[in-house]
């Protein structure tokens, strides 16, 4: 039949990320051709910078975004969203040396990174916007670096992705501090409002998947745990 | 130091050829949007004048970082509507088209300035002299002063252009893989931000060294003739 | 009968720059061969006369008849007249020539590419043809060596001269020049003097705004001093300059001797 | 619902144009200073003396502002040396990094527009000034300069245009300037179109309000009166 | 003995560009109170003289002293002679005043400004005291209505007169006049004329280039004819314009007639 576009950002290791030979990887996407395979159709794979997707979803530039998004209150009067296809949870990081304690008393004056435009951003804004000193970065990459240089005291973000950047030769001298902060971040695939034949098909595909263990078998490749 | 490009240096090329495509072509658009916009702002017409003028202030207040994302995301009914009208369905602009139509816009208002100046800088005396020959108008615009007003706008174009191949990056919002976008996907993956911003700093560099070499012989050309009188 | 049209006419012409009416009726007749020379203080129109002549300025009254051909000349908005058909103005301006007091040569053009553009542009003239009448006129002027060079490479006579073939390219029956001596040494001046002669052999009709009160005296046929925006004194040279009747004239003359 | 919007976030607008404002402003103050030396370096006789801010110019005008902002930010960061010397203070905090690589920037663009107006002097005008017994700093200041300020006013405004839009890239090393203010209005409330306006509107009115004091600047040293010989 | 020292002298100068020798050897001496008139053809090297005595040209080869003082002078690189002593070159060039043939105003100044620019920094006057001296001079040269009015707006003779006044402001010993009268029409001549001529009855030396044979004739004591980077006839202006020996000189003089 016709042929869907894919969004996602690329940028976003381990969920999206491009390799060298400009091919989009990573956990999204073998989710998101899983599901095409499923509903027997052609698929192509679209990027498109953070800040833009949505924008860019509802100009047509593709048909659905696979790329990591929390289910929002704002984000749904944009768009619509599928079931999830996998729970996130947010988790300060901060360094090994550094005595780093997570209720709010401890943060006070603390400077804390997020990425702009994301679930931990909002979060840290809504919720601790008085007691700690938010900085908006535009990819998660460049918040690393200031937690390298010291320029923020922590970061706050996804924990499988940060579990990631942790096992890196980048993140070896930093470790993950006290317990999740929010674990029902939920992260679906996103539509136009009111492409409900397309909602509908992806749903089936995605429970068709998770019945079947391509799923399993797509998490166990990045993660040692499951992400569901 | 010979930096590890991670087997990325292939897409950094492929990445600076677009951005070259990208340039060449905005600088296409903003040159006629330029000449036109500085023949309105001279017409003997009010409205052409306040045309004119309308184009060149508001296009040079807002940011070029704003009309890229304006027109990729702000045109897209209008483009479909219009596609609707002919009868193809689902018309979008390209990244490629709208960063062209975006950037191509913003070097055709600050051309118009250039391009106006020269033709101010142009002495009345040689207009004068085809009329009083009996050239026609389109004659003497086209023989006469566009050839002056080439040499006199030439510096300022090409400092125009040296901005225009560097705002080239500020496509990457919309998903252009030119150089920026390029490393900046390779940063991800590899994680050295400073090799690859170094990296992209010398192919600007380089991009810059090339237009100025072409610089140098447009404005040996556009020059003949105008040897100075050492005194 | 023939000889009974005049080369230029012009009748009761108007000039204002704003509230200052700098022309306020001027005729003047040149049939064939004559030499008019057109004196006058500095600021007393003689410019904005020959100007209006070929039209670079628009007057505000009065007609231009160019071989008994009248000028077509309609009223903008600003109250002037403005050339009412444009194939007309064109072509009559190709017959008047006009020689400028900075040249105005194309700097970005040989003297020889700047001699053959009208001729090819306007008479449709080959370029081989254009090129070859190009080559006379600047072996007649005494400058055929510099044919491919740039004007910015010529001296001040030697650009007055390139002005003056370019002009006499277009072979046009009147010839307007407005002080084609200024900033030229005497030398020069003598030259630029034998070629205007041999054009007034030739039975051109010129009209001459000059400062050089010698170089008038010894090639016009006839003289007019301009003052006040009308004509003060006209007459031969004799007339002009021996025995000029206005006491401005008089005036006028008198600091050059 | 679209004005409650706007009226609820406009104290942030605000705030982020101030903050652009002070960018800019001390970015292109600060790099005229920095830019007299160069420009008048740079349009030495003396290759020795030319060389350096040939070369400085060269690569600021190069590379986009975008790569010197992160260079500047992430890259100097990077190294134990800057990080422990008494500069870090500075250098750690976005705001200086943006006003020191502005002002880097625009320094210059400025010293080319400075080393343009300079050799635009009529020589006759500076030959003037020496018969007169000026000695070459008297020139120099008293005539060469003021005469190149009207020569290279027009660019020179052209250049605080570029700068103010310029400094939306500042958005990118965390500030929340104008731009860096609608884009995160802009992520909360996914009115993307809508809130890049009202930033656009914002930097219209700054660049009108510029352009005009620019004129009257013009007017004021009298520029008209020094063009048409 | 005060009277024996001339104002200027000039001894054996010699410029070349490239290949081009443009003088070769030429010298010179005035004495107070002398109007020296420097003709010769275009090219011959005139402006370049006068350039030359001031060191906005740089010579070859050769001496200059003003008021018995010698400038000092080394050899350059390039061959050419430089002032060896920032201080006295500024100095002597505040006593040799140059008015040039285009004028070069400062255009972003007002005439007053213009004038008293060079007073203030040069010889420490303040404001006020420059100003009297400028207005003083400003209603000698005829355009005190002028002063607080920008070159631009000033008409050819009005800027040749504001250039000479800014010159006078300095109170040199000596000007060198380049062309003073060039693009000026007859009547303004006059008046330039007639400040030259005052200027020659306080006793000021100048050195006068110009193609107005009358005007040189009328206002100089003395008069040098410049061929091929020589002087090829000097004297009265009886002697050279009536009675030249030179074959070159008598070609020239007879063209003017
Ligand atoms: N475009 C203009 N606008 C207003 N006034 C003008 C304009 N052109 C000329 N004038 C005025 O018209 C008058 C005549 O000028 P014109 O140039 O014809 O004089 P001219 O006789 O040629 O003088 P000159 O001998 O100095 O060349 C002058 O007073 C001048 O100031
Ligand atoms: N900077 C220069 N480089 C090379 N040649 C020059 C330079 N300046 C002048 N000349 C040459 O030197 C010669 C003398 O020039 P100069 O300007 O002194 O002549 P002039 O007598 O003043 O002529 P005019 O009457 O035309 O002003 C000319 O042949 C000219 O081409
Ligand atoms: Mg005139
Ligand atoms: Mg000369």
């Amino acid at each position: 039949a016709e042929k869907l576009r894919i969004g996602t950002e690329g940028a976003y290791p381990p969920f999206n990320l491009i390799d060298a030979s400009g091919q989009v990887v990573g956990f999204d996407l073998d989710i998101g051709h899983a599901l095409c395979a499923k509903m027997k159709t052609e698929c192509e794979v679209v990027t498109s910078d953070w800040d833009g997707i949505i924008p860019a979803l509802n100009a047509r530039k593709f048909d659905f975004i696979i790329a990591s998004m929390s289910v929002t209150e704002e984000r749904k009067q944009a768009v619509d969203f599928t079931n999830p296809y996998y729970t996130n949870k947010l988790q300060f990081i901060a360094p090994k040396s550094k005595d780093f304690k997570t209720d709010e008393a401890s943060l006070k004056g603390k400077v804390i990174g997020a990425q702009r435009a994301t679930i931990a951003g909002t979060w840290l804004e809504d919720n601790l916007g008085k007691t700690v000193d938010v900085k908006l970065y535009d990819t998660q990459e460049n918040a690393y670096l200031d937690l390298a240089s010291g320029r923020v005291d922590g970061i706050l973000a996804d924990t499988f992705v940060q579990w990631e950047w942790l096992k890196s030769d980048a993140g070896k001298n930093f470790e993950f501090k006290g317990e999740p902060v929010f674990d029902d971040d939920k992260i679906a695939i996103a539509v136009r409002k009111g492409n409900d034949e397309l909602r509908g098909n992806l749903n089936k595909a995605l429970e068709e998947i998770l019945a079947d263990g391509t799923y399993k078998q797509i998490n166990d490749k990045y993660f040692p745990f499951s992400i569901y | 130091m010979i930096p590890d490009l991670h087997g990325f240096g292939p897409a950094l090329i492929a990445g600076t050829w677009m951005t070259i495509q990208l340039a060449l072509a905005s600088l296409a658009l903003g040159l006629v949007l330029g000449l036109l916009g500085a023949l309105a702002k001279t017409s003997p017409y009010a409205f052409f004048r306040w045309l004119g003028g309308t184009y060149s202030t508001i296009v040079r207040g807002v940011p070029e970082l704003l009309w890229v994302l304006l027109i990729y995301f702000g045109t897209i009914n209008l483009v479909r509507g219009l596609g609707e009208l002919v009868g193809i369905q689902e018309l979008a602009l390209s990244p490629f088209a709208a960063g062209t139509i975006a950037l191509g816009l913003c070097f055709g208002a600050y051309a118009t300035e250039v391009f106006r100046g020269a033709l101010l800088a142009i002495p009345k005396g040689h207009r004068e002299a085809g009329l009083a020959l009996g050239l026609g108008k389109r004659r003497i615009f086209l023989r006469l002063i566009l050839p002056q007003m080439w040499r006199l706008a030439l510096p300022g174009l090409g400092n125009l252009f040296m901005i225009l191949m560097k705002d080239t990056a500020l496509v990457s919002v919309i998903g252009l893989e030119e150089i920026m976008r390029r490393s900046q996907i390779a940063v991800t993956a590899s994680k050295e931000p400073f090799t690859f911003f170094l990296v992209a700093a010398f192919i600007y560099l380089g991009l810059t060294v090339l237009a100025m070499i072409a610089m140098y012989f447009l404005e040996k050309r556009a020059g003949r003739g105008f040897v100075r009188s050492a005194a | 009968m023939a000889e009974a049209i005049p080369a230029l006419e012009i009748r009761n012409l108007h000039k204002r720059y704003g509230d200052l009416e700098v022309l306020k009726g001027i005729s003047l007749t040149a049939r064939d061969g004559d030499v008019i020379s057109i004196l006058g203080s500095s600021g007393s129109g003689k410019s904005t006369f020959l100007r209006c002549i070929n039209l670079l300025e628009n007057p505000n009254e009065g007609e231009i008849l160019v071989a008994g051909e009248q000028m077509k000349l309609k009223t903008a908005k600003g109250g002037e007249l403005v050339a009412a058909d444009a194939k007309q103005i064109n072509r009559l301006r190709s017959e008047i020539g006009f020689v400028f007091q900075n040249f105005n040569l194309w700097p970005h053009m040989t003297v020889l590419d700047n001699i053959i553009e009208a001729p090819r542009r306007v008479l449709g003239k080959s370029r081989a043809e254009a090129t070859e009448t190009a080559e006379a006129l600047l072996a007649k002027v005494g400058i055929a060596d510099k044919r491919h060079v740039y004007p910015a490479q010529l001296s001040g006579g030697q650009q007055q001269r390139a002005a003056i073939a370019r002009t006499l390219a277009m072979q046009p029956k009147v010839i307007l020049f407005d002080e084609p001596t200024s900033a030229l040494d005497p030398e020069m001046v003598q030259e630029v003097l034998n070629v205007i002669r041999s054009l007034a052999d030739e039975g051109r009709t010129m009209l001459l705004v000059t400062h050089e009160m010698n170089f008038a005296r010894q090639v016009s046929s006839e003289v007019v001093f301009l003052h006040q925006g009308l004509v003060e004194e006209q007459g031969t040279p004799e007339q002009v300059f021996e025995r000029p009747e206005s006491a401005r004239c008089k005036q006028f003359m008198s600091s050059h001797r | 619902m679209t004005w409650e919007i706007f009226i609820r976030w406009l104290p942030s607008f605000l705030e982020g144009a101030w903050l652009t404002l002070q960018l800019v402003g001390l970015s292109v103050i600060a790099g005229l200073i920095l830019a007299l030396p160069l420009g008048i370096a740079r349009s030495s006789r003396l290759l020795a003396v030319r060389a350096l801010p040939y070369g400085y110019i060269f690569f600021f005008r190069g590379t986009p502002l975008l790569v010197q902002l992160f260079l500047v930010y992430y890259g100097l960061a990077q190294f134990e040396a800057v990080r422990e010397s008494v500069l870090w203070p500075y250098l750690r905090d976005p705001y200086w990094c943006a006003v020191i690589t502005m002002t880097m920037h625009t320094a210059a663009y400025i010293a080319e527009i400075l080393r343009g107006a300079i050799q635009n002097v009529p020589a006759g005008e500076v030959e003037a000034a020496r018969a007169l017994g000026m000695s070459r700093s008297q020139a120099l200041l008293h005539i060469i300069l003021p005469r190149a300020a009207r020569i290279g006013l027009p660019a020179y405004s052209n250049e605080v245009i570029l700068m103010l839009k310029a400094s939306a890239l500042a958005s990118t090393i965390t500030l929340l300037e104008l731009t860096g203010m609608a884009r995160k209005i802009a992520a909360r409330t996914y009115m993307h179109e809508e809130m890049f306006l009202t930033a656009g509107l914002i930097y219209l009115a700054i660049a009108f309000i510029l352009m005009q004091g620019f004129k009257l600047l013009e007017r004021w040293l009298r520029v008209d009166a020094c063009q048409g010989r």
